[in-house]
């Protein structure tokens, strides 16, 4: 049975992390802040892992099939009898799975930043931050209720606001956290409104009865919700659409994508772990979470799901071409895999061998974590180095950081997918499940990791070979162990974690999923792979105008490109023109001027009429007497006449 | 013969201070301090006296009558001149006839009370003439100032003008009923047309001393003109006594034509509270403010009146009591302010806080009260009458009766406004408030936070009414 | 336990301020009264938790009942629920509050101190009246204090607002006197709500009363279209009459649209009930995007406000439980939002004597604290999870989603959407005047809070998150007060 | 013939009525005190005839318009006194000419 305080410990020793920084750190600890922060964190990795092996070795699987637990629930806010959120701990392979990722990651990121950020005035304040979202990111993984899920969610969201916007002087980042934020929070309303609708339709908003209450095709909340249509959708597809916003929204799918590249603003630890490894598969991890629900929806949401994820994949990719940012260049590729990730679970189904896209979508998930936490970690060397994110700053470093180079070559490859590196794994497996159960968006991706292939290697030529570095004076060594052991440890994981049997671990429905290998069909995937590396060597390995002949070549589609396909211009039109101009305005003219002005314009009129009314008190005795009489004859005439 | 002494006890009183003055008068006569003092101890006397061996009972064949809540009455309207003698006492040392002035004052008193237990038509109209003509003497009491002269003459004149009015009614009733006494008429009333029309002459000439529009022009001229001891008198103690009598008229006499009054109530109520208030934003002079002020005030009264029950009673003889406290209370201010600076205008109270932040709460307090607002008695008093109002439960009525109370608060709010928040360089200079001044202020005040949380004393007007 | 401390004790402590004779002691005194009210709300808040416990099923605990004028039947009755002791604790928290941060007030401070003490017990009168006559005066009696402390001590066009705020609330208190009178003579003549509760009145007649009685306490708390003193008066009122003003008599203003109109008249409720659910949608957006356009930060919140009272409004037209607890939850957690924001507002026009968002900027470097709980006030006011707005913000949705019908659901839809707009305009506030580069040189010499400062933004904030951590206890607190009321709807 | 009822109070009627116009239009003050006195006989002249013509066994209206004679009196000193007063301040007992206090 799973130790319950064990588990509880995993998000509250991060938590106890950031009230301690975030309240002492500024005065007491300001040297001590990032070690205690990191042995918290370490302390929590270990209780992950032990969870980990605890349960796929020793409790969780029981009659070949991995079970779900929930140890803990408490009620935290009751709505009405049934329906309350609770705060509790789920148990099952993706949540253990993601507790491994999440506290591994983080650790890595917080050793990583012992180094990165040294000397840092705000030193304590950014530990605090980590640990908050490592806090909210664990207790997302771990929620056991879809409102829990949605509070956690908010939480992730607002911690990596402050994490973006940790360099709070820099307007540039200041824009960036609030784009991230009011973007994402977009998308929530979607996901708020789903839950509204999944729970009140399911009539509790705990995950394990929702599901059973809306899959099983007899319960009179699955035939209510199906029966209740609204715009020719069933109420559960609704739902189910709604609640994915919310995913695609914090996952950067395409077309809510455009905040993922700015929140490059933030330290770049902090662009590993939240806008790579962990954060923005949150998406991912709560479709996968709903799966069942998602599965049985029709007209199926996972159609959606899946060309979602590919058109993400693809569009990203083709951007990623084209940046010359380095952590803008990694931020597309994020997006390009997350849609990966994404249309494996759209192309999956629910339980068996057909349950492949799963499997690979999580598998993906897991080894895309550890190579581009690497890419980004190494990244950050390297911006560290040579203090500009710009490839045109960059060239022939290989000597000069050995150890960057080597690991960033292990991180390209295996993203590349390239075997016997991790990638090349778990990007199999989506392909094949892609392969089985639409042709098209297997194309689509087969594309995609070609380009993903050709920018990673532009990339890794631009900033390791082409023209060689012109060393400015100071002669720095490559950062210090405390800044390589995370890259170190991160190659190891990013080249051996494709050896993992995943299949027997996490899938659908908990059963045991052996993944075969047809060499035949990975020939494609790995001559595309190995066509775009080469196509990179020939355009980067030297410096030359290839490239920029190349560019001019594709002329308007190379600047479309270039531009991020001017999606950033359209969303400014909207918030700007329409919102801010077409309703804002208007709104705050008509209270100034019409509800306001009606509250004055009654005082005015009452003086207007006063003024109007003076010539009665004429000063005159008689005129007095006139209306004395005047009184007198309408009071007799009133009486004597009217109402009689 | 005994009971003459005791039923006639305040009259009797008043008249005995008012032939001592004249004694004095003839004899060697007083200095002003001292004289004064003198009568504002006789009128505190008078004032106390009047709640020890009341009797009910009526004399001279039922003219005159009274009841413990006549006796009440009375008691206020003399609480209300001895607080006048109080407030006003800067004004009264310099006046150089001040026995004159008490004389007139007193038998103007003396003539008000004679008409609150008046049982007849005859005594009512001779205490009325009784209670009028030396007010109009009284309001030129500023021999030398033009406009006192011509609020004067305007008194006189229009006052006479409605007597006449009254008559002409009285003589009418008389015609068709045969009898002058209270008590007679209400059985001969079968509301015949000439019946009707003798009443409204009747009820024009309550109308114009109660100042209800149209018959309330008067009432601001003669305010402004005369000395603000007058004007107080003027707004309280004859509005007062006038309200008691007609209701005792509209209640007992005119009792079977009560659909007929009932109606002509509500019109009055709502024409006197909406023109009294729209006159009353925009006025410069304190005075003449809060002459249009208590038009509205009475505007209200005839709210409660239109009860035509108890409650209503109850509501109005509690209302002007509280309404004695608070207007005299601003009248005493205003009166120490115009007395020693000379300015009578709300722009001059501008920055007043600074240098006299006690005459500010109480004037605070006093118009706070007068537009109904707690802790203030006032919000009692007011809350009544409308609920007295709304037994008949016509809810237009109602609400014109409420919102009338915003326009009333702003106006009040702007005097407020001056003298508590209004930047001025050269404000009113600090005042010195005699003994006499301070108490009566005091008095004012306390009776402003304290009737209306003694809520006994609404219950025993109550259970005399 | 004897309510009437609750009027007792503020009572004495004004007097005894007004007795006091330095500054010094003025302030001490008033902190000392206030610190023993918000004890005494504590205790009253332990206590009654107990009766509960101990099984006390009792609509109203603590009743006491002296007769006030007999022969019209007018009554000081008290007596408390959920709801009161909810509101209760609410007003100790801004009083204590408000009283800490006009520490520094050196003009007239002892009127002041007087007259803000004053504000607090006619608010802490109002919740405990059970006798609709003695709430009215309580109600009634805050217009003094309001008025004198805007115009007084107020800031910008002040005389102008302080005259609207009085006039459009007397005109409110107008209507409620209306429809008081009408429950008055209907529910045979007498004000006692419990016995009100129990008349049965013509339900022609109670949709006469209902608009009456719920506009006029609507305008108290800022019903769309009658909100527009609220702008004006908070930007104009000092500190902390603006925190008494937005943090605890708009409450009065909603407790008395569920307590008097919703409850006594539940037929009236049931017709009117569309036309609050739009009229609040409106102003919750409305008010959103209008705060999107404001430069002044008093502005923003006076806004936001608005659009945050929506919210109570939308729970109560919801009429159903858990909509109508939310509805509470939001006035007791606005309450201590926009005290608090009103607050921090205050502390940084104190140093930079500016509130144009415009002018700031970077604020964070010179004042962290301060910073710190402007970012938490904001996070608060677009509702994160953690904070108390999360919480009361949800539970409406969730209430309101059980009304089957589409109109209720895009009513509920348009009100989430303010969700958005509410980040959009936090954010912008924040980032402007928190984050950014220092525009300003003199902001370098700027001063952190001071220990009353921190004291009260800290006992604020307590109160946020003892809500938004966990909601638990107000939930159960409220909850059985809702269902009453409820009950008193579905006519049970 | 002998004059019934209604002449008389046909004729005091009209009294009153002249009196009234007169009170309207004079601009004399005295002249204005003048019709007054004119209402006030028209008055007493109703008394005496309805107490004659329609209740003879009582004296009231005989008494009442005794009275108002009186106080008839009264009210014309003060008048007068005051008109006087008026004159020391303004010359001239023209109503016209004090008109000062308005609005």
């Amino acid at each position: 049975m799973p130790n319950v305080t064990a588990i509880a410990l995993i998000p509250l020793l991060p938590l106890a992390g950031f009230l301690l920084l975030g309240l002492f750190g500024r005065k007491y600890l300001k040297n001590s802040s990032g070690l205690i922060g990191t042995v918290l964190l370490l302390a929590s990795t270990i209780l992950a892992l032990y969870t980990a092996y605890e349960y796929f070795f020793v409790y969780g699987n029981v009659g070949g099939v991995y079970q779900k637990f929930v140890p803990l629930q408490l009620t935290w806010l009751e709505f009405s009898p049934g329906v309350s959120i609770d705060m509790g701990l789920i148990i099952d392979p993706i949540s253990v799975m993601m507790l491994v990722v999440v506290t591994f990651i983080s650790l890595m990121v917080h050793i990583y930043s012992l180094g990165y950020l040294k000397g840092e005035e705000r030193f304590p304040t950014y530990f605090s931050y980590l640990g908050l979202f490592t806090f909210s990111m664990l207790g997302l993984v771990l929620a056991s209720n879809i409102f829990q899920i949605y509070i956690f969610w908010e939480l992730v969201g607002v911690s990596s606001f402050l994490l973006i916007g940790y360099y709070y002087d820099k307007p540039s980042a200041v824009a960036a956290c609030k784009k991230a934020f009011i973007v994402t929070r977009f998308a929530d309303l979607g996901f708020l409104i789903g839950i509204l609708i999944l729970s009140f339709s399911g009539g509790t908003l705990d995950f394990s009865t929702l599901i059973e209450r809306l899959t099983s095709p007899e319960s009179n909340a699955f035939k209510t919700a199906a029966a209740s249509t609204f715009l020719g959708a069933s109420a559960l597809t609704w739902g189910a659409a709604l609640v994915f916003i919310g995913g695609a929204g914090k996952s950067a799918m395409f077309p809510l994508h455009i905040w993922l590249p700015d929140a490059m603003e933030g330290p770049t630890p902090v662009s590993a772990l939240i806008h790579a490894a962990t954060m923005v598969v949150a998406g991912v991890y709560l479709v996968a979470r709903l799966f069942p629900i998602f599965s049985i929806t029709v007209p199926g949401v996972l159609e959606i799901i899946g060309w979602v994820g590919a058109i993400s994949a693809i569009i990203a990719a083709i951007i990623a071409c084209t940046q010359t940012d380095i952590k803008r260049v990694l931020a597309y590729s994020t997006m390009s895999q997350i849609g990966y990730m994404m249309f494996a679970l759209g192309v999956s189904n629910y339980g068996g061998e057909a349950g492949l896209g799963y499997t690979a979508s999580m598998f993906h998930l897991f080894t895309h974590a550890m190579f581009k936490a690497l890419l980004f970690l190494g990244a950050g060397a390297v911006i560290h180095y040579v203090h500009s994110n710009d490839m045109k700053d960059m060239g022939g470093l290989r000597k000069l950081l050995p150890i960057t180079h080597i690991t960033f070559l292990i991180a390209c490859l295996a993203i590349a997918g390239v075997p016997p590196f991790a990638g090349f794994f778990s990007k199999e497996e989506i392909l094949l499940a892609a392969f089985q159960n639409n042709m098209a968006i297997y194309y689509i991706a087969l594309i995609t990791s070609g380009i993903t292939a050709f920018y990673m290697f532009r990339l890794y030529f631009n900033i390791f070979w082409n023209k060689p570095h012109h060393a400015h004076g100071e002669n720095k060594s490559e950062g210090g162990f405390v800044m390589m052991l995370p890259l170190i440890l991160l190659a190891i994981s990013a080249a051996a974690a494709g050896f993992i049997p995943f299949g027997e671990f996490v899938s659908s429905d908990g059963r045991l999923l052996e993944s075969h290998f047809h060499l035949s069909f990975s020939i494609a995937p790995v001559a595309l792979a190995v066509v775009g590396i080469f196509t990179a060597l020939w355009l980067y390995k030297k410096e030359n105008d290839k490239p920029a002949k190349f560019a001019s070549s594709m002329g308007g589609a190379y600047k479309a490109a270039y531009n991020k396909f001017y999606i950033d211009e359209v969303y400014l039109f909207i918030t700007k023109k329409v919102l801010f101009n077409l309703i804002g305005r208007p709104a705050a003219w008509f209270d100034k001027n019409v509800v306001d002005g009606l509250m004055n314009l009654i005082g005015t009129i009452t003086e207007y009429i006063s003024e109007g009314i003076k010539k009665i008190q004429s000063g005159r005795v008689q005129q007095y007497a006139i209306y004395f009489l005047g009184g007198v004859i309408f009071l007799a005439a009133l009486f004597i006449y009217l109402l009689k | 013969m005994n009971e003459f002494f005791t039923l006639m006890k305040s009259e009797l009183v008043i008249t005995a201070i008012i032939f001592l003055l004249l004694f004095i008068k003839i004899g060697k006569g007083m200095k002003n301090d001292s004289l004064l003092s003198l009568v504002q101890a006789l009128l505190l006397i008078n004032f106390i006296v009047g709640f020890f061996f009341n009797k009910e009972g009526n004399l001279f064949g039922d003219m005159f009558y009274t009841s413990s809540l006549i006796v009440f009455q009375k008691n206020i309207l003399s609480l209300g001149v001895y607080l006048i003698s109080l407030l006003c006492s800067d004004w009264l040392k310099k006046t150089e006839h001040l026995p004159e002035f008490f004389i007139l004052m007193l038998s103007a008193l003396l003539g008000m009370f004679l008409m609150i237990s008046s049982g007849n038509l005859l005594i009512f109209y001779l205490s009325l003439e009784l209670a009028t003509i030396p007010v109009a003497a009284m309001a030129n009491f500023d021999l030398h100032k033009k406009r006192s002269s011509e609020g004067a003459m305007k008194m006189i004149l229009s006052s006479a003008f409605s007597s006449g009015i009254l008559l002409f009614g009285i003589s009418l009733i008389y015609g068709i009923t045969g009898t002058l006494s209270f008590a007679a008429i209400p059985g001969q009333l079968d509301g015949s047309t000439l019946q009707i029309l003798g009443f409204v002459f009747l009820v024009a000439a309550f109308a114009f001393k109660l100042s209800i529009v149209p018959f309330h022009l008067w009432t601001a001229d003669v305010y402004e003109g005369s000395p603000v001891a007058v004007t107080a008198f003027l707004s309280v103690i004859s509005k007062g006594s006038i309200a008691f009598i007609f209701i005792t008229a509209l209640y007992k006499v005119f009792a079977p034509m009560q659909d007929v009054w009932y109606m002509m109530l509500v019109i009055f109520a709502i024409i006197t509270m909406v023109i009294g208030n729209l006159f009353a934003i925009r006025q410069q002079n304190i005075k003449r403010f809060l002459a249009f002020s208590s038009i509205a005030q009475v505007g209200f009264i005839l709210v409660g009146m239109s009860s035509g029950s108890n409650i209503g009673i109850t509501a109005v003889v509690y209302f002007i009591l509280i309404y004695t406290f608070s207007n005299l209370a601003a009248f005493g201010v205003a009166a120490v302010i115009a007395e020693q600076t000379g300015k009578e205008n709300i722009d001059d109270y501008k920055g007043l806080y600074k240098t006299n932040p006690f005459l500010c709460w109480i004037l605070a307090l006093a118009l706070f009260s007068l537009a109904g607002i707690p802790p203030t008695a006032g919000f009692f008093g007011k809350l009544f009458l409308i609920t007295a109002g709304a037994t008949k439960a016509s809810f237009t009525f109602i609400i014109i009766a409420a919102l009338n109370m915003i326009i009333s608060l702003y106006y009040y709010l702007r005097v407020i406004r001056a003298a508590f928040m209004d930047k001025n360089e050269s404000p009113i200079g600090k005042i010195k408030l005699g003994i006499a001044v301070k108490l009566g202020l005091i008095i004012c005040a306390a009776g402003i936070l304290l009737v209306g949380l003694f809520s006994w004393i609404y219950d025993y007007i109550n259970s005399l009414s | 336990m004897n309510l009437l401390f609750l009027i007792g004790l503020p009572l004495l402590t004004a007097v005894a301020v007004l007795l006091s004779r330095n500054k010094q002691q003025v302030k001490w005194i008033a902190l000392a009264g206030s610190i023993a009210q918000l004890g005494l709300a504590f205790v009253l808040f332990f206590i009654y938790q107990q009766e509960r416990n101990s099984g006390n099923a009792a609509q109203m605990l603590f009743e006491q009942n002296y007769p006030l004028f007999a022969s019209l039947n007018i009554n000081f009755h008290f007596g408390v629920d959920g709801i009161s002791i909810a509101m209760i604790l609410l007003t100790a928290f801004v009083v204590v509050a408000g009283v800490l941060v006009s520490w520094k007030i050196e003009k007239m401070t002892k009127e002041f101190y007087f007259l803000l003490l004053l504000l607090g017990m006619g608010a802490y009168g109002f919740f405990i009246s059970l006798d609709l006559f003695i709430l009215f005066f309580f109600l009634e009696i805050s217009v003094i204090p309001k008025y004198l402390l805007i115009g007084i001590w107020g800031s910008g066009k002040k005389e102008y607002s302080a005259n609207k705020l009085a006039l459009m609330l007397m005109g409110g208190s107008a209507l409620i006197l209306v429809g008081m009178l009408g429950l008055y003579f209907a529910g045979g003549r007498s004000f006692d709500i419990l016995t009100l509760s129990k008349a049965t009145i013509s339900a022609g007649y109670q949709s006469l009363l209902f608009p009456l009685l719920f506009v006029g306490f609507g305008v108290f708390t800022a019903l769309f279209p009658l909100h527009t003193w609220v702008p004006d008066g908070h930007s104009s009122a000092p500190t902390a009459g603006s925190m008494f003003l937005a943090g605890i008599s708009m409450k009065l203003g909603g407790y008395g649209c569920l307590r008097v109109a919703t409850y006594l008249l539940p037929e009236g409720a049931k017709e009117f009930a569309d036309i609050i659910i739009i009229l609040s949608a409106i102003a919750i957006l409305y008010g959103a995007f209008a705060t999107m356009m404001q430069k002044d930060l008093k502005y923003i919140n006076a806004y936001s406000s608005v659009s945050h009272v929506g919210f109570s409004l939308l729970g109560i037209g919801m009429l159903t439980q858990t909509a109508i607890t939310g509805a509470l939850m939001q006035m007791v957690s606005h309450g201590l939002m926009t005290a608090l924001f009103f607050a921090v507002i205050g502390m940084i026009y104190d140093r930079t004597h500016t509130r144009m968002v415009g002018d700031m900027g970077g604020l964070m470097k010179k004042l962290p604290f301060i910073s710190t709980i402007f970012f938490i006030v904001g996070l608060c006011s677009l509702g994160l999870p953690g904070l108390s707005g999360f919480v009361a913000e949800m539970t409406i949705f969730m209430g309101s989603w059980q009304n089957t019908d589409a109109f209720h659901r895009i009513a509920t839809i348009a009100a989430a959407m303010s969700i958005v707009v509410t980040a959009v305009y936090i954010l912008r506030a924040i980032g402007n005047t928190v984050m950014g580069p220092i525009k300003n040189e003199n902001y370098l010499t700027l001063k952190d809070a001071a220990w009353n400062e921190k004291l009260a933004a800290i006992l604020l904030v307590a109160g946020i998150l003892a809500i938004g951590i966990v909601p638990g206890w107000l939930n159960d607190l409220l909850r059985p007060a809702a269902e009453e009321i409820m009950n008193r709807i579905a006519g049970k | 013939m002998e004059p019934g009822l209604y002449h008389i109070l046909f004729l005091s009627t009209a009294l009153f009525f002249i009196g009234v116009y007169g009170f309207l239009t004079r601009r004399n003050l005295i002249t204005m005190l003048m019709s007054i006195e004119l209402i006030l006989n028209s008055v007493n002249l109703n008394f005496i005839a309805f107490n004659k013509y329609l209740w003879p066994n009582q004296m009231d209206g005989l008494f009442f318009s005794l009275f108002i004679i009186a106080i008839a009196a009264a009210e014309a000193a003060v008048a007068i006194a005051i008109i006087i007063n008026l004159y020391r301040s303004h010359n001239s007992i023209d109503v016209e000419n004090a008109e000062d206090l308005k609005y």
